[in-house]
């Protein structure tokens, strides 16, 4: 395993070390229980947004704590699950007295946790479930959707409302809303590699590709044969459109998402591709973001999220952010 | 049924998981994102941290604190699956009975709990497709006096129960996001439930 | 080769024709001759700074082009520098009065080019070239040394000078300052694999890493056995302090850079072991930048960038900037 | 000498460069950064578009705008260097001359613009270990009668110059960054002139 590592088992640790260090003035980092939380206390009264899930998709969520956005992001073992004990004392910590907004990707395990945290702190609390990825059929009787890189659209327009003071149930409800016209698929051309299996997650043939993959490298709709960027692009914005049935006219936010192993050259061309799709059928590209955000450690492949975006939304989307990772107007 | 006990199970419940790893890890891979082995491996090298801090104290508390355990280092969803069995098991031990009767209602109980966590059933290819089995004939042979009979029986049931899992499709957890994909495999929380009920069983069968 | 391609030679065009959909607020794209310029002019006379290269190190250059930093960058062919008639348009479109700057990393191919587009403009210039690859001996004598990651860090603070109004003189000399007290080292673990080429740059065994890669994927000091984080960090730490030779009680600026498929993680765990092995040194890092800004296509591996600090240099590193890859304050 | 001439060169050049793609390419990648076989096969497609469009121009206008052309769409240190060499060549046409004193004299001038646009010259192990020899044995052979001769001799010189550069060290372009490390590969940029001339001469060779 080729990896930048002393012990597999400190990876985590050190990691967090140096995310503190390098952006003391945006976040702390509090060790056993994990979590990261802001530097500066905000300076208004809000709901206090928390978010997080295994590590291995960083930037997600500890890039995203700060102004405008998160309060405090518990980062699990590589793609496990935070434990119950990291976020109680999250909310302990950054509780603000409006309550606390968990964000939760809908995965049982997240879930599962996030409840148990949640049965231990006395605050006020709400749950948003993101569950993004059209890769997956939905259904009331399974776990439904995953969710996947619309995971930090609703974290940026959330956060950005719970900074205006609104309370915790317009949050709650305008979340759940930006999750249900936010929409996601990707694809993978490799396997990533989790550093304690030491080997790749998946084989993948010379040729293949993986439809629909998940953030962990979880298998998707399809194995199939390589294509060109116009025709994934095609494959994968159609389907988000079929879940979305955006009107003719629509504005949109479109996010092209790199998984961690395919270089900026690439997704801006996908981004490209996209727009010109989305332009056939009569909608506006109004809003970007492309870049590794969502990643899946090295793994080679990238996502497309589409957001319908309404006033609300567009507002809460271009309004000041400060964070590692996402940083504009401030 | 004391702290020793406890622990010589724990003991050879990691003996079995080790020796099967690959093939845990494997069926995590398949149909999942391939963290099972190792969360349940950092559970078990911290519930075994605790041997000594825990050798005067009863089962409840035993199992509460492993519980506790688990549930503040594992992650993922059989972190928060398992510290469940373990907390409702502790809250179910009685003084009164004895270790057979002890086990079914504690494992009753700590199932129970489990299938709230997981609010999921028998039949969705998860650990409680040899759970609720386990538990199921537990109850059943509550006031068996052969020992080695109750072993063979329930390590039977955590089989069968494990290998059902193959030809269905998740309808909850991870492997249900993949529908049909998930045929033909079997789900990895069962895989290592049956392991460890297998481990604990093979004690009593001589 | 598994790359989100159309055909392999539209790749750089549809890649900035997606740059520019996706920052229309920061930058603008001229095709034939491909440059990137800002989108809006800048409020004062001033030095524009120019810079370029070869593609397929983004979001090099031309992710930094805005305020505070470029006011042009001419992009090439993946690992080709471009030709001059990409710096002549480029230098006509934005000359702002006070002459042009050209940013230029030390390669033959970078510095003719430049020069012939040089030879082209009748507008006062002057060049800096960034060299600050330790891996490679210097000699007069030779080519002397790579430029690499610190070429941003060069384009950062002397772009935050050009900013104030200051002399093309002045931001020439400030900008050999700041190369001067910069130096930088990288390793990879795998290669990278140029789009026309469709295969890996190099071999690399499983086990093996190249110690002092290239940006392009060049042969470095040595192939050696995969080493922990602590003792390649060692090794590169060590090296760059021999070069930069820093007092005790130095502060600097570092900066981890990953090359494109090395996971945030590792990065910012390298973040952390550099910390600690300056700190055993009295070296103080009271900057950070830790994150994929020079990028090798697709290769993984990192390097690590020092730069020594004085008052000048850190009121131009902490300065406004507003481009696509690089955005504080504003 | 006509743009007949000349473009049958290019296209004799394109053919064998094609033929060698690889062992260039691998060149490149050994001791440089690999692009050098799609630098030279980019400027050889768009020198070759430019066929009917100079088809009724003097030499000297054909080798300056095929040298512009490489300028402005190949890069890298070859398309500076081979534009350099074209369009210096161009300045020395004379009509008064004969072929081989044109090619003489033009070569020559293209050689010195070269060197000096490389700040480079022999023994660098670069392209210029197969110019230079080449430049001195055209001036040598500039009244020579027999052309198969001179083809037969140029074709040696570029040969022994090529392979002169796998034996030293660089102390130009990119391949200089490598030390030591360069010895034993011959200079990817020395094999493609090597070869551009080798296809030159071969025409003349029967
Ligand atoms: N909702 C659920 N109810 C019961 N068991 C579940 C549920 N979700 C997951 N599981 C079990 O957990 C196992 C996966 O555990 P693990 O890999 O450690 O966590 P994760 O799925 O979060 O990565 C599955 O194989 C399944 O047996
Ligand atoms: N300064 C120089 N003088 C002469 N020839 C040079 C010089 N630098 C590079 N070369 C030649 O250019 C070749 C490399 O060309 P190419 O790969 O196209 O460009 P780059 O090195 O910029 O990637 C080398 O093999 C060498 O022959
Ligand atoms: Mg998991
Ligand atoms: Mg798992
Ligand atoms: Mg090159
Ligand atoms: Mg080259």
């Amino acid at each position: 395993m080729k990896k930048f590592v002393n012990k597999v088992e400190e990876i985590l640790t050190e990691s967090l070390s140096g995310f503190q260090k390098a952006h003391p003035d945006i976040i702390k980092v509090n060790f056993s229980p994990d979590f990261i939380y802001r530097a500066k206390k905000p300076a208004v009264d809000k709901v206090s947004l928390i978010s997080g899930g295994g590590s291995g998709h960083e930037p997600l969520h500890g890039g995203f704590v700060g102004h405008g956005m998160l309060d405090a992001a518990c980062p699990g073992q590589v793609f496990s699950a935070p434990t119950p004990d990291q976020m109680e004392a999250a909310a302990s910590k950054v509780h603000n007295g409006k309550g606390i907004l968990f964000i939760v990707k809908n995965y049982s395990g997240d879930i599962m946790n996030f409840e148990m945290g949640a049965d231990m702190i006395d605050f006020d609390h709400e749950t948003i479930l993101v569950n993004d990825d059209v890769a997956v059929e939905d259904s009331t009787f399974t776990t439904g959707r995953r969710g996947v890189a619309g995971t930090m659209i609703v974290e940026k327009t959330v956060g950005s409302l719970a900074e205006t003071g609104a309370s915790l149930e317009e949050c709650k409800l305008f979340g759940d809303h930006v999750n249900n016209v936010t929409a996601s698929m990707g694809v993978a051309f490799t396997s990533c590699t989790v550093p304690a299996a030491g080997k790749p997650t998946f084989e993948i043939g010379a040729e293949e590709m993986e439809f629909g993959v998940g953030i962990h490298g979880e298998p998707g709709r399809k194995r199939e044969k390589i294509k060109t960027a116009n025709e994934i692009t095609n494959d994968i914005i159609s389907t988000i459109i079929e879940d979305l049935k955006p009107n003719k006219n629509q504005e949109v936010l479109m996010h092209v998402n790199g998984f961690g192993g395919t270089p900026l050259m690439e997704l801006y061309l996908l981004f490209d591709v996209g727009q010109k799709i989305l332009e056939k059928e009569g909608i506006k590209v109004s809003h970007s973001l492309v870049g590794n955000y969502t990643t899946s450690l090295d793994m080679a492949g990238a996502s497309f999220s589409i957001t319908k975006l309404d006033e609300k939304i567009t507002q809460h989307w271009e309004s000041a952010v400060h964070t590692a990772a996402l940083r504009w107007k401030i | 049924m004391d702290s020793e006990n406890i622990f010589l199970a724990l003991k050879n419940i990691k003996k079995t998981i080790d020796l099967n790893k690959d093939e845990i890890e494997k069926l995590d891979q398949a149909i999942g994102d391939g963290d099972h082995i190792f969360n349940i491996q950092r559970g078990l090298n911290e519930a075994l941290k605790l041997e000594h801090e825990l050798s005067n104290l009863s089962p409840e508390e035993v199992f509460k604190k492993i519980g506790m355990k688990i549930m503040t280092t594992v992650g993922g969803s059989s972190g928060a699956l398992f510290a469940t069995l373990l907390m409702g098991m502790s809250k179910k031990y009685s003084k009164e009975s004895n270790d057979l009767e002890n086990l079914a209602a504690m494992f009753y109980e700590g199932v129970e709990a489990t299938k709230k966590r997981g609010k999921a059933d028998i039949g969705e290819k998860t650990m409680l497709d040899v759970l609720i089995p386990v538990s199921l004939s537990l109850t059943e042979l509550k006031n068996e006096k052969n020992i080695q009979t109750v072993a063979e029986k329930i390590k039977m049931v955590a089989e069968e129960g494990m290998l059902s899992t193959k030809d269905i499709m998740a309808t909850k957890g991870r492997a249900s996001f993949l529908g049909e994909r998930a045929i033909g495999h079997i789900d990895p929380g069962a895989r290592s439930s049956q392991l460890a009920i297998n481990a604990i069983c093979d004690e009593y069968i001589k």
